[in-house]
């Protein structure tokens, strides 16, 4: 993992969402510039409470309950962030972020290339995404390939708390905007190691979880641990599995993927967004273009349905599962 | 008082402690004992919902508890073709416009078979983008118009609601085609966690018609009878081709903005023990009913005692409902599945169905 | 081409935009439940006179003229088609969709699914899309990849006159939204015979326009055109390429493509999106899972750059070119 | 005249005639003949561009006369430091303000370089999605405000962009968080081929303004000392703490929506040349000068010589700035460039020099 040295650091137990919450406190103490806007994210603490008490030690000058608005709040954070600050915008899911569309691709994501520099949008925009909470319709959306075809921004999903507090703040610290992607259904699955302090995760580089010969799966954020399950599974039945987060899906680990698939030469990805125009298909097309020659198999992908997202009564049969993952990389080492 | 607060006064029928200060309206027992029942009918739905929530049994909730009043006397002014676009609080209404109870719950169980209406029941499903609803609303109404019918449509959105860019282009549509349509705010006072003084630095929502030339009122939200003559006045409007009308009923939410949330984090709960007191859309239906010797509690156990059997028997109903079919994930995409989903489908349950791993 | 019997049928020169115009005007002289919808689309006759003459011939009542506000367009056709009307919603450009994307994600798209067929919407958007006419900032995105990803809407992109028109007709037919993209650039490029009357061409049919067996090249509107320059360049050199027109972006038409790259082995698509995230990737993962054992060299694509779409004077370094094409094309022969 | 337009009327200092009808001002003679100039400049600016179309030597191009009382007037109200937020036809307010005519003119001719204003010129790139520049002002008012300085921002957008949502929501945000921003609305009557009437029901655009509480005046757009004056107190208002204004300008656009357009599809261009005599700013501002006294054909053809001389002039610097450098297209989209466009760049350019094919 990239990250910098940690002896003597004080580690803390924390979950996913505090770790979260943690890198805007570490954040907004050191640098006054730093904003954060949203609905609900002053008194209430947001709503899975990322922003907990952050407007009790920064007043809400700097923690911002802002009108029911996603395009203003995008809009308006454009002005502050061409002006001086580092706004951290949240889209209270990232199915709402829908109305900011075309504040984030026609602006937040082209200020820079559009005045030669002159201006730029040093912006991060969190939110919530991804099934598996038994959510309303629209709350479970997992757009990131919305994104990700969007030139100018980068796309950044963390899996466990130690990534999400790393990546945030590498996501504050970079200079153009940055859309931070919280797993929900891992918001406070478990806890773990945070540093207390800053440090970062970087962005742009992929986490080996498993080592292995057979294959490399490929996951991000809450299917991590689902395609965690299922390499544990395969690797009792004795497939030698390469299990790889990627963290960052814009711009994707070149190097990480590359070298893992010319191992194994063969590939499962796994993510819960719709099957076509899914993020899935960047990576295949990475591997297509730069490991062709060492594939032995198609590539394959377990991923959500063409459909929309459903209700939650039948959520488990939309979302992967482990047993669907296990079946594809079985598929992928008998092929 | 602001100069809009002046010019928008909060048009009342009946006070707090059920005396008329309107008296131009023909009140009658049955009409009064009609409404009185539809906002039981409705409470009783809504505790049961939030206990049911509770225990399990089904999803996060969105109790309206406190709002009954501003939803049943609307939702009353309509006539059977009209449309209803609620959002996901307004059980009041659809109910009271022809959901039913067990299709109320199903829908916070999870199931999409809580969207679908009763045939001949124009309610669209509950808009859980925020103010999305308001130009469907529009263009329902003006596929009316078209029709040369005179049915209307009503669109419900919250104080939050109002300050989405689809709230503007709603009404701004309606205004320039004058369209049939009534927006009917509920003004609870908060969106989640945010109270209406940070919301807008307006101090009332009918001004915001203002901008569109566009007729707007104020209403008591807890006065039924305030409500349901002012949006039948509205809707009479759009009926005869007057164009839209913006309805802002001031009223408040008791409870939580949903099972998920702790409102005593944003505010203290002792006011809504205090409006349950003064402004209860039922106690003050109720001190009216008793000064107009309309009350009889034989009566009012008899209509509770039928509430609580029908919500009784439609959580059997929503316990019972079959379970939910996976094929309906796949087969409502398209009206004829593309060949990916049938793929994707006979993919997904055939290794269902054989599944090993 | 799948296309009905044409004996006897007088047909017009016209080009591209005229078809369109044909079509419209076709189907709403026999459907009075067809309305057309937009900015500048009456008096004005359209931007780019789509829509020329329609309004004095149906009236202001069916050719209608609305306020500036895309998501008021789609959300008050969307309550419209819901009701017993079949809308046809102008986006004056496909850049100018952004405002619209959720009433298109959360509603137009989903209704049918979240009502379990109670409610559907019949909708036709029509967009003009793609570089080339030296247009100002945004007007020139290409941006198909945000609708093949969004379950619930077809996309269909025509590359001539003919099919503009049988397109056009097929997706206001089409009982259920559809995303009708108009390639700019070829509006008025060329003018084809075009049927009059009703015809269609059916929605999921890709054309193949050259046949081959040593590549297989793949584009759709606007660079058709691009393609079929290089085809022609690289077939003079002695390479036998065979060209398909998607015409439909989604759902890919699966035979056409598979069978081409089973007989060639080599594929080339071409399109003016931004690379990652585009719909090449789609088409590749089609391949990649139908074919991949006939492939005999990496999958290769001449698309746009991860960049926003720059200003006109770059616009030609932007833009796929037949000698990118032709490049690609050898780069794939030689493999 | 509807309720609304009495309420918000036409503010003017000085009459299509030329004559003081409010003489609280002082207006010094240089002062007059400075927005005289300025104007002038705009003006042939703008012929120029639109000649420059005819001739292939630009690409299309959005003419602004007849606006440029409002252009200018509001524009010379604003200080150093302040921030301005253009649409693609301001260019006499981005001139005014510190934009030098060649970059303009590098704009329209699609070059990226027209984008990017002077050092320490705070000129925002025009906004092309209509309205989406709103909330940018509002946001970098609010900026100025957390620095603790006057400084101000202000919008300029038409009477079509009020349709937008991002309209709403860009004032909204203003008068909810009091930023320092003045919405300047210059209603020209059409969006492209659309009437205002077409575009909403309301008579005025600042009545728009009520919905939020936020102070709105209605000025008559070709009286640039009405413009001037008012736009002065707006952002005095604002540097003062008091929370944004909404001005609507009411003008006209002589010609076509851009060089694109033909104008006579949708209106009867006679009406551009009645305006042309009655209300032009440059000829009321002629007249007024006249009777004053200030006016002096040899003062005026040095400012015209002046005038065709830097429009001159910033037309060879544009026809001889260097050609598009390819690199631009790569190099700017992020501050390091993505391994993703690194290896596209190589593999373009390197495809191009070694082209063959
Ligand atoms: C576009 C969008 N943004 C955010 C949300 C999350 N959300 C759900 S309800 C709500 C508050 C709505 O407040 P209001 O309109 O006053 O209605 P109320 O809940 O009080 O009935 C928010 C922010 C959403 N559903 N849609
Ligand atoms: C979001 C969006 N939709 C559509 C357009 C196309 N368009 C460009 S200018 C214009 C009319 C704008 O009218 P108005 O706001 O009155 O400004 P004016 O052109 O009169 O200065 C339209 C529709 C656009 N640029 N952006
Ligand atoms: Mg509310
Ligand atoms: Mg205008």
């Amino acid at each position: 993992m990239t990250t910098k040295a940690m002896t003597e650091v004080k580690t803390n137990k924390l979950t996913l969402v505090q770790a979260v919450t943690d890198g805007m406190r570490t954040m907004l103490s050191e640098h006054d510039d730093i904003l954060v806007l949203g609905e609900d994210v002053g008194q209430n603490g947001g709503v899975f409470r990322a922003t907990e008490g952050l407007v009790h030690e920064f007043g809400e000058d700097r923690i911002i309950d802002t009108p029911l608005a996603e395009a203003g709040i995008i809009g308006t954070s454009i002005g502050l962030a061409i002006n001086g600050f580092r706004p951290i915008a949240e889209m209270q899911f990232l199915g709402f972020v829908y109305p900011a569309y075309e504040q984030i691709m026609t602006h937040a994501s082209r200020i820079r290339s559009r005045t030669m520099s002159k201006f730029s949008v040093p912006m991060v925009i969190r939110a919530p995404y991804g099934g598996g909470i038994r959510a309303p319709e629209i709350h479970s959306d997992s757009v990131e390939a919305l994104f990700t075809h969007m030139p100018g921004i980068k796309v950044v999903v963390p899996s466990n708390p130690y990534d999400a507090k790393g990546l945030l703040i590498a996501a504050i610290e970079d200079p153009d905007p940055v859309l931070f992607m919280e797993p929900m259904r891992s918001y406070r699955a478990f806890k773990s190691d945070v540093p207390e302090g800053k440090y970062t995760v970087e962005i742009g580089k992929a986490a080996t979880l498993a080592e292995g010969d057979d294959v490399t799966v490929i996951a991000w954020g809450n299917m991590v641990s689902v395609a965690q399950k299922a390499v544990e599974e395969m690797t009792k039945q004795g497939v030698s599995c390469e299990l790889l987060d990627l963290r960052t899906l814009y711009p994707l680990d070149r190097e990480t993927i590359v070298a893992s698939v010319k191992k194994t030469g063969r590939v499962v990805i796994c993510h819960e967004a719709p099957e076509t125009g899914g993020v899935g298909n960047d990576v295949m097309a990475l591997i297509n273009d730069e490991a062709f020659l060492y594939l032995r198999a198609p590539m394959s992908k377990v991923a959500g349905f063409d459909t929309p997202f459903p209700f939650f009564a039948l959520e488990e049969e939309y979302l992967p599962t482990p047993s669907r993952v296990s079946h594809a990389i079985k598929e992928a080492v008998t092929f | 008082m602001t100069e809009m607060e002046n010019q928008f006064p909060i048009v009342q029928v009946m006070d707090g402690d059920g005396h008329i200060v309107d008296a131009s309206y023909h009140l009658t027992e049955s009409f009064i004992k009609e409404m009185y029942s539809k906002m039981l009918r409705a409470r009783t739905l809504d505790k049961k919902s939030v206990n049911l929530q509770r225990q399990g049994r089904i999803g996060t909730y969105a109790p309206f508890e406190g709002q009954e009043a501003a939803q049943v006397g609307s939702a009353s002014a309509l006539e059977e073709g009209d449309w209803m676009f609620p959002t996901y609080r307004d059980h009041a209404a659809t109910l009271t416009f022809g959901h039913s109870v067990s299709t109320i719950m199903l829908y916070w169980k999870g199931r999409v078979e809580g969207c679908v209406p009763p045939e001949g029941k124009n309610i669209f499903p509950p808009a859980v983008p925020i103010a999305t609803q308001l130009p469907h609303a529009t263009g329902a109404a003006l596929a009316e118009k078209r029709k040369g019918t005179d049915r209307v449509a009503i669109a419900y959105f919250g104080d939050g609601a109002t300050s989405e860019g689809d709230f503007h282009e709603g009404l701004n549509f309606a205004s320039v085609f004058k369209a049939p349509v009534v927006f009917f705010n509920q003004n609870n006072g908060y969106a989640i966690s945010v109270p209406i003084e940070k919301q807008m630095n307006s101090k009332t929502i009918a001004q915001k018609g203002l901008a569109y030339d566009m007729d707007a009122i104020r209403v008591d939200g807890n006065d039924v009878l305030a409500v349901y003559f002012e949006t039948q006045k509205a809707i009479e409007k759009a009926r005869n081709g007057e164009g839209p009308t913006l309805i802002e009923a001031v009223t408040w939410r008791y409870g939580a903005h949903t099972t998920a949330d702790d409102p005593s984090k944003y505010r203290n709960q002792e006011l809504s023990l205090e409006k349950r007191d003064k402004i209860d859309p039922l106690l003050r239906l109720e001190r009216y009913m008793k000064k107009q010797g309309f009350w009889d509690d034989a009566w009012k156990d008899q209509v509770a005692k039928e509430c609580d059997l029908e919500i009784e028997q439609a959580v059997e109903e929503m316990e019972n409902f079959p379970e939910p079919d996976v094929n309906d994930l796949f087969d409502h995409v398209f009206k004829e599945p593309t060949w990916t989903i049938k793929k994707q489908k006979e993919a997904y349950l055939s290794q269902k169905r054989g599944e090993t791993v």
